[in-house]
């Protein structure tokens, strides 16, 4: 018998992956050993993991293409998955600083939070730098699998039960309609790699005549639009992001959708480019129900998580814009915009944290009543929160949806940015009403059962930062965001 | 030989079972299966290409699939466990807290 | 000096830095500081006018690359000619007067107020001296948070409301700009924002026509012309004394500045297509707004609306699109700042002590109140435009203007305005002030104090200093406004030369560009 | 002197600076009232100065120009705030300083122990400031300038007793009203400025260079139109039709300024500024028929209803509405001189009955205020028998009367029948002379009527005041009788600087000094006029000395039928009332006009701002921008139920959506 030749493996490339898994292995066992009440000290390891695979992540940036392709081309971490790892992580290690008092509040001090949610960034991570359907699809069930579980985290309360199943049933639904897509597309063109599909299309001329193809091609775009929670795939997303932890609400609304744009622009930039007077169809569509009916929802809500569960699909659609345009501009919008769209989302969520009380209550808009002047510090960063979500100048939140329109004009669809800015317009309204109540109503709360702790205080000020700085002097992320293109 | 449309018919009619199955059954467990019953017909699906390209990168998909799908059935089965918990039903009608 | 207009715009910031390091319930201290943030900004803007060149010359340039990445280049570029310099001058003066006039009115949040004040007043600045669209645009947005803030926070009973609807108005306004302003920079071929650039652009009628609408509609908004000014009566009402003395007095004339600035120069040949349309408005808005004015129950409500047909006078002016006309606009905002922020502050005065603005609670003030009389009389005749006020030079060169212009029917309606508005002020001024004092409340009313007095005392000197000598202020805008016109007529006779096929192409082409 | 022609407006200026700044702090009647008149008297000598010194010039050099400085410039058009001396400007200053000294002086007197002595000099000042620019302006808009700033000192000081609801209502009725005629102004500016200058590049405001310039205007057409707003504005200062009805409402002011403002000086502005551009408005036949007709119309409508007021204050206003009717007339006739004569004459007489009414409301008002009654002390009904009272004041106001009566040697005998005549014998109007003239001549006969009327039942006959308070009634002091005396004796001789060419002959070739003294002013107008006026009739000196008589004849027959009524048989005016009570309604009250206007503007204007208002603004634009905000909302709360919590519902949307897609794509 000969040898098997071991084929020279390059782990460069999984490197971030490998560390962060490890990682969260090593705080699984060390889980058992660390008693309730310190759980708090496996977020802080976790969070060294987090800036150790930032290590990787960083130094991978700009690295020549051997370096960069590993495991046959099945996986890849050129600039483009190096930048949403970045988001990934930086939602990630801004969510667990904000996790551990949260549990200790709700009681459900279970340390494995940390793995999972580790776990749940490598699966992430994998989506962006995944080159084959293969790998995308796994890391996005290493996601999936563990976010099912973040969801449904607090045993004891039946929303976050209930939030969990309905995540679980529904994905492993669009999990169904995924696979099939793939199934499809690799029949029709004898292959699971991203690039070989491509060059097959391009060399065989398959075009959206090819039934398989095209049907491969639209049910992929339905899985990848459950994930990123477009309409009409969104409705699972105010149920869970209500339901759910609500440090998980924060995480789940920003990596798992930066990581969902990633796998769907690989498949469709780079596979289909050709097809992109096929595909640009569909996304327009989404994009304009996604951003409609995420807004006009919002409206009418009243308990601040859900509603920011509105406010993050509209979010989906805004960036959804920007894919519309398929252009530079469009596309670094994107990342550009995810980047944000985690920092003040997170921010946000942050500050939603620290004025819950137990049982995920106190979520009421109205329970922000005169918040802003019982902690300035907080109400100003909320409010700096809100208005980059309602892309007022001079945040990120504003300069992330300038590049989307533009991008959009730039291709010709200025009507979609008309129907973009008239959705922020609308869009104002409810982030407003938030900001009416924590400054121009009377306190009813003395919101004394508020514990500021440095952890927070971080991820706010770190949040703040990012929502900011990008906001005054965007060059050096949007330039980031540019090299990273396809 | 047994052409390639017959099997792709047969994972097709299979997905379209799966798929009629999660939306009219009420039990979890059952809507589970039903989409177990999808996951498998697009293996269907992933096997006959494979053989009708002579391409095995269609049966390590199958490998994959099937191990996702026995751990998100790990996962799933427990959240229902803990759902039946604190509800005492799996029926998913009786999900309606989260609403509106 | 090369960065003075630097200097002069963000000193507020600076100030609101300090003001966040000092406690918040020493009041006079943070109401000190506040002021003496704003009068040192006023100090440091009054170089520009001993300094000003009278040319058409942009001015006190600074040019910075700002973001520059492969898609955008945004530059910090500020400057100022005759058309923005005396819109600086008069916000870095109302500012001291804006604070000094809330000395009392404010007891609650006094620094957060104080933030916010000197937050506007860092937009407003920007955004008059800002020759980048974008940052235009920036500053624009920036002016509306505090806004927003003012009135919802520390304004009266339907606050909430009128700052929304202030807020979401305005943002509609100014997001479909937005889009106008990226689709013009694309029309440009994407090299910047830089305004000079964009004035050589020649585009095509139609893309004119959408991108006029476009720009149109959000200045109009901020204006307010007729019929988009219903948010302005609301926030009127509901802003503190000091917020609408600035909305009134600045924030409104962001619209009209930018329609001299952009809409007009941007696209001549849309200006000209429209300049029927907006006149109609304008004049509208005059008659109407003097009409809704007259049977108004409150007295701030009625000053409001009093601004709306102002500033019907200055669009009327602006667009007649010759010397007269747009000079006369370009005072007319320079008199409607000054005059109808002294009527504010005037209705501030006699709500803080009575803390009703009805007017049937107010009558024979003039006997109890005898400097306030003479002030308030004043001031309302300089907001009726008598001869030796600045109201008067302002309007009549408006109305001389558009007379001289196509617009001249228009002016004679307009003209007719300058009846009601007699009518509605000099009717409000007697039921104020005139009349038995028969209102136990009434009787026991105090005349102006000192700090109340010395606020008006520049604006009364400004009211007749614009009124009797306007020459350097007109004088100054002159090469501006004549560059103005030469450059709007020229592009609109070379467009009306050349066949409309030889454009550049239409944007359907781009989708099919490779990214 | 005439370079210091500055210091006219000037020394009221200051007045208006130290006293309304400092007079509160100042406290002293005297040194306020002082200090005001001074400042005016002061104009006054730098008046007769400027007029010596224009008497020594010749005829064709006696315009002067004097420019201080540039007011506003903006592309073509300029305006400086420079001063024009002319003849016609020299008169008006004459008049305007040397009556407002004597008013001011009045005023000292009649003002005492007034709250706010101070705020009233200083409006008085500031309005003869307002009025010197008026007539000194060198451009139109200067004039204008005088023309608003007259208006608003006319409105404040009618408000002076703002307490009262009345005045501050007819204070600003009188502004609104004003300010209608300012925009017939406005819109004539503008007319010839935009004219002249686009048409013939000529871009002047300046009345030297209009003059000039006039030789562009055309006849007719473009001038009809601005001629015609012009007139607009002058029949909103003038108190013409159809804006005539603040004049009266205006005697709610203090009596010197209803004399000052409201009879000798700002109402004739219009008349002024006509003569001031007489060579634009010659160019209008049509506009000159306007004039004539509307201010025939006039003197004849205020006279009929001041043939019914009680008020003795009333009847002194219709009566000024009708004699500056006259002096329209007179314009309208083209006999600009007579015009301004009957100015002049008119602003003696009628200052001196004003401050004689003014004399006996203050007397009477002195005295019930000692009985603690509450009559009114200007109601001729509770007057009567003042003569033996107050003699001088008597004296004055009989002069004065006779006056305006037009009986001869009297000067508005001269003025008025100059008027009367040229309306007779005009080249321009053709058979219409004959009707105004004939109006006028009525008009006359009214005049001298309720004139005498007012005398009869002021100071003849019993006293019909409260006998408890008979006692108190005096002679005012002597700074109110001085004035009265030099305006008597203004109003008695007056007359002589104008003496018609057919009575001058008689008496020994005197010349008509005053014609000759404008013959500058008016020569453009003579010359265009020859250029349309059809020849006319030459009617002999007969005709015009008959006429002459008959004018006389139907004075003294006003005065019979007055005597009649109120001295010998006074029952008749009551037997009168009593059989026509409709008549005497409607005279008395104004023949409704008023109401007319309430009914026809007022109201309607209210009405339709509340409409706008609530059912506009509100319920429309406001409507549509919350309906939105509603509707939005609305669709908000619909479809946040597709969100009903049930997974099979979530389910079937994406199915849904996954057919939805692929049949959009398999079908397109």
């Amino acid at each position: 018998m000969e040898h098997i030749a071991m084929p020279a493996i390059n782990f460069a490339p999984i490197m971030p992956e490998m560390i962060l898994s490890v990682v969260a292995m090593v705080l699984l066992m060390l889980n058992v050993f660390v008693p309730g009440e310190q759980k708090g000290y496996l977020g802080y390891l976790s969070l060294a993991g987090i800036v150790a695979t930032g290590y990787f992540v960083a130094i991978g940036w700009n690295q020549p293409v051997e370096v960069q392709m590993g495991f046959a081309g099945a996986v890849q971490q050129d600039n483009f998955s190096l930048f949403f790892k970045g988001i990934v992580l930086v939602s990630a290690a801004l969510t667990v600083l904000i996790t551990d008092q949260y549990l200790q509040r709700e009681e459900c001090n279970q340390g494995e939070i940390y793995p999972l949610m580790l776990f749940a960034t490598v699966g992430m991570m994998l989506m962006a730098a995944g080159t084959d359907l293969m790998t995308i699809f796994l890391g996005l069930e290493v996601l999936s699998v563990s976010l099912y579980v973040l969801a449904g985290f607090n045993r004891g309360s039946l929303r976050s039960n209930e939030a969990g199943l309905k995540y679980f049933l529904l994905g492993a639904f669009s999990t169904g309609f995924l696979l099939y897509g793939m199934a499809l597309t690799y029949g029709a063109t004898g292959t699971t790699k991203v690039a070989n599909i491509a060059s097959y299309v391009v060399d065989n001329g398959v075009a959206g005549a090819n039934v398989y193809f095209l049907a491969g091609m639209l049910l992929m775009g339905v899985g990848f639009s459950f994930k990123i929670a477009a309409a009409p795939f969104h409705m699972w997303t105010p149920d869970v992001y209500e339901g759910s932890p609500t440090p998980m609400t924060a995480f789940m609304s920003a990596g798992p959708k930066a990581a969902g744009f990633a796998a769907f622009l690989r498949v469709f930039v780079s596979v289909f480019p050709t097809l992109k007077a096929d595909w640009t169809d569909l996304i327009w569509i989404l994009a304009v129900l996604t951003m409609t009916i995420g807004n006009i929802i919002a409206l009418s809500q009243d308990n601040i998580k859900r509603m920011l569960a509105y406010s993050s699909i509209a979010h989906a659609g805004y960036a959804l814009v920007g894919f519309t345009a398929g252009n530079g501009v469009g596309l670094a919008g994107i990342m550009f915009y995810l980047l944000s769209y985690a920092f003040m989302n997170i921010g946000a969520f942050a500050i939603i944290i620290l004025t819950g009380k137990k049982g995920e209550a106190n979520l009421n808009v109205s329970d922000y009543a005169g918040f802003g002047f019982k902690h300035p510090v907080l109400g100003l960063a909320m409010s700096l929160f809100l208005f980059s979500l309602a892309g007022m100048p001079p945040t990120a939140g504003f300069i992330g949806k300038f590049y989307l329109f533009s991008g959009a004009i730039k291709a010709g669809y200025t009507w979609l940015a008309i129907i973009g800015v008239l959705n922020s317009a609308a869009s104002v309204y409810y982030y407003l009403r938030v900001m009416v109540f924590m400054y121009m109503k009377n306190p009813v709360e003395e919101f004394d059962w508020m514990r500021v702790t440095p952890a927070f205080m971080l991820c706010i000020a770190v949040s703040a930062a990012g929502v900011l700085i990008p906001g005054i002097v965007p060059s050096f992320v949007f330039d980031l965001a540019q090299k990273a293109l396809l | 030989m047994i052409p390639l449309h017959y099997y792709l018919v047969v994972s097709a009619l299979l997905f379209s079972i799966g798929t009629v199955g999660v939306l009219t059954r009420r039990n979890a467990i059952v809507i589970f299966m039903c989409v177990e019953l999808m996951l498998n017909a697009v293996n269907l699906t992933f096997v006959a290409f494979s053989n009708f390209l002579g391409s095995l990168d269609g049966q390590i998909f199958v490998f994959f699939v099937m191990t996702v799908a026995a751990a998100e059935a790990a996962v799933g089965l427990a959240l229902m466990i803990a759902f039946f918990k604190n509800r005492e039903s799996i029926d998913v009608e009786e999900m309606n807290l989260l609403k509106l | 000096m090369t960065s003075l207009l630097t200097i002069m715009t963000f000193t507020p910031l600076v100030g609101v830095f300090v003001l966040l390091f000092i406690n918040g319930r020493s009041h006079n201290a943070l109401r000190g500081l506040a002021l003496a943030v704003t009068v040192v900004a006023f100090l440091v803007s009054l170089p520009l006018v001993t300094g000003f060149q009278n040319t058409a010359d942009y001015q006190f340039v600074e040019n910075i690359p700002w973001i520059a990445t492969d898609a955008f280049q945004m530059h910090y570029f500020v400057g100022i000619d005759g058309i923005s310099l005396w819109l600086v001058m008069l916000t870095t003066f109302i500012m001291p007067i804006a604070i000094l006039s809330t000395w009392t009115a404010v007891e609650e949040k006094v620094k957060e107020y104080m933030i916010c004040l000197l937050l506007l007043e860092v937009g407003m600045l920007g955004a008059f001296v800002s020759l980048d669209l974008f940052l235009f645009y920036i500053f624009c947005g920036l002016m509306l948070i505090p806004m927003y803030f003012i009135i919802g926070i520390w304004g009266g009973k339907n606050k909430v409301y009128a700052a929304v609807k202030f807020f979401i108005y305005t943002m509609v306004g100014s997001l479909l700009m937005l889009v106008a302003l990226i689709t013009l920079y694309f029309k440009a071929g994407g090299a910047d924002f830089n305004i000079t650039r964009f004035y050589a652009l020649t585009l095509d009628p139609a893309t004119q026509t959408w991108l006029f609408l476009a720009f149109a509609l959000a200045f109009a908004i901020k204006v307010p012309m007729f019929p988009l000014h219903t948010w302005l009566p609301d926030a009127h009402t509901e802003a503190p004394t000091a917020g609408s003395v600035i909305l009134a007095a600045v924030l409104l004339k962001m619209g009209t500045y930018g329609f001299v600035r952009f809409a007009m120069p941007l696209f001549p040949q849309a200006t000209a297509q429209f300049t029927p349309l907006i006149a109609t408005l304008a004049v509208i808005g005059i008659i109407y707004a003097a009409l809704v004015a007259m049977v108004q129950e409150d007295v701030k409500k009625l000053v409001a609306y009093s601004s709306v047909a102002h500033l019907g006078f200055v669009m009327l002016g602006v667009f007649a699109m010759n010397q007269q006309g747009i000079a006369g606009g370009m005072l007319q905002m320079l008199n409607h700042g000054i005059s109808t922020g002294a009527l504010f502050l005037i209705v501030g005065f006699i709500y803080e002590r009575r803390h009703t603005r009805l007017i049937t609670d107010f009558g024979g003030l003039a006997k109890q109140m005898p400097v306030f009389a003479t002030i308030f009389m004043i001031v309302t005749l300089s907001s009726i435009g008598l001869p030796g006020t600045n109201g008067f030079v302002g309007e009549f060169l408006i109305l001389l203007g558009s007379f001289g212009s196509s617009l001249r029917w228009w002016s004679v309606i307009a003209t007719s305005g300058v009846i009601l508005s007699a009518v509605y002020m000099l009717w409000m001024f007697q039921r104020v002030m005139f009349g038995e004092l028969n209102n136990p409340r009434n009787q026991t009313l105090t005349d102006l104090n000192a700090r109340e007095i010395g606020i008006m005392v520049p604006l009364i000197v400004l009211i007749f200093v614009m009124g009797v000598y306007p020459t350097p202020f007109i004088a100054k805008m002159t090469p501006s406004i004549d560059r103005l016109i030469t450059h709007v007529q020229t592009r609109q006779l070379a467009l009306n030369a050349v066949p409309a096929a030889v454009q550049t192409p239409d944007h359907a082409d781009c989708r099919q560009c490779p990214q | 002197m005439l370079e210091y022609v500055w210091l006219i407006p000037f020394f009221p200026l200051v007045g208006v600076i130290i006293n309304g700044l400092f007079g509160k702090k100042i406290r002293n009647e005297a040194f306020i009232g002082g200090l005001a008149t001074a400042m005016v008297a002061s104009s006054f000598v730098v008046s007769c100065g400027i007029l010596i010194q224009l008497i020594g010039m010749e005829p064709e050099q006696r315009v002067f120009q004097k420019v201080l400085f540039t007011w506003i410039q903006a592309g073509t058009f300029k305006a400086d705030i420079g001063f024009l001396v002319d003849p016609l400007s020299a008169i008006m200053i004459m008049v305007v300083t040397g009556v407002g000294s004597l008013i001011h002086l009045y005023s000292i007197g009649y003002m005492h122990g007034e709250e706010g002595f101070y705020r009233y000099f200083t409006y008085l000042n500031l309005f003869t400031f307002s009025m010197l620019l008026l007539v000194l302006g060198g451009n139109m808009l200067l004039m204008f300038v005088g023309w608003e700033g007259v208006g608003l000192c006319s409105y404040l000081l009618i408000g002076y007793y703002f307490h009262k609801k009345s005045a501050g209502d007819a204070g600003k009725k009188a502004f609104v009203m004003n300010r209608v005629g300012d925009f017939g102004f406005l819109i004539g500016l503008f007319t010839i400025f935009w004219w002249l200058g686009t048409n013939h590049n000529v871009w002047t405001i300046n009345f030297v260079e209009l003059k000039q310039a006039s030789e562009l205007l055309p006849f007719g057409g473009v001038v009809t139109f601005a001629t015609l707003c012009f007139f607009l504005g002058a029949t909103g200062k003038s108190a013409q039709i159809p804006l005539y009805t603040w004049l009266p409402d205006a005697m709610e002011g203090p009596t010197p300024v209803s004399a000052l403002i409201h009879a000798a000086t700002m109402v004739t502005a219009g008349v002024y500024m006509i003569g001031r551009m007489n060579f634009v408005f010659i160019k209008s036949p049509t506009t000159m028929l306007v004039i004539a007709c509307t201010g025939a119309a006039t003197a004849l409508f205020a006279a009929t209803i001041g043939m019914a007021q009680n008020d003795i204050k009333r009847v002194l206003a219709y009566s000024t509405v009708s004699q500056l009717g006259y002096m329209f007339l007179a314009m309208g006739v083209g006999a600009f001189t007579a015009g301004v004569f009957h100015l002049m004459t008119h602003a003696f007489f009628k200052a001196c009955l004003f401050l004689g009414s003014g004399s006996v409301i203050h007397a009477m008002h002195h005295a019930l205020h000692h009985g603690h009654l509450h009559d009114d002390p200007q109601d001729m009904r509770n007057m009567g028998g003042l003569r033996k009272k107050m003699p001088i004041t008597f004296v004055t106001f009989l002069v004065s009367t006779i006056a305006i009566s037009g009986i001869p040697p009297f000067s508005g005998f001269f003025s008025k029948d100059e008027i009367l005549w040229q309306a007779f014998s005009n080249p321009y109007h053709g058979t219409a002379n004959v009707v105004l003239w004939a109006i006028g001549t009525i008009a006359a006969c009214l005049t001298a009527f309720y004139m005498f009327r007012l005398v009869f039942m002021t100071f003849c006959g019993e006293c019909r005041i409260n006998p408890k308070v008979k006692d108190h009634l005096h002679e005012s002091p002597l700074v109110i009788t001085i004035p009265l005396m030099v305006l008597g004796l203004l109003a008695t001789f007056g007359g002589f600087i104008g003496i018609p060419k057919l009575l001058g002959d008689l008496f020994g070739g005197i010349p008509n000094r005053f014609e000759l003294w404008l013959e500058p002013v008016f020569e453009k107008s003579t010359e265009y006029a020859g250029q349309y006026a059809h020849a006319g009739t030459h009617y002999g000196h007969s005709v015009e000395g008959g006429l002459m008589l008959l004018s006389v004849g139907v004075a003294a027959l006003g005065i019979g039928i007055a005597y009649t009524l109120y001295i010998a048989s006074p029952s008749i005016p009551q037997r009168f009332t009593a059989r026509f009570p409709g008549l005497h309604q409607a005279v008395y009250n104004k023949w409704y006009v008023d109401e007319l206007y309430d009914f026809l503007f007022v109201n309607p204007c209210k009405a339709l701002g509340r409409f706008l208002w609530k059912g506009f603004d509100v319920l429309v634009v406001d409507g549509i921008v919350n309906g939105v905000a509603a509707v939005v909302r609305g669709f908000s709360g619909v479809l946040r139920y597709t969100q009903s919590g049930f997974v099979h519902n979530y389910a079937m949307t994406m199915a849904l959506g996954v057919v939805v897609i692929l049949a959009f794509y398999i079908f397109r």
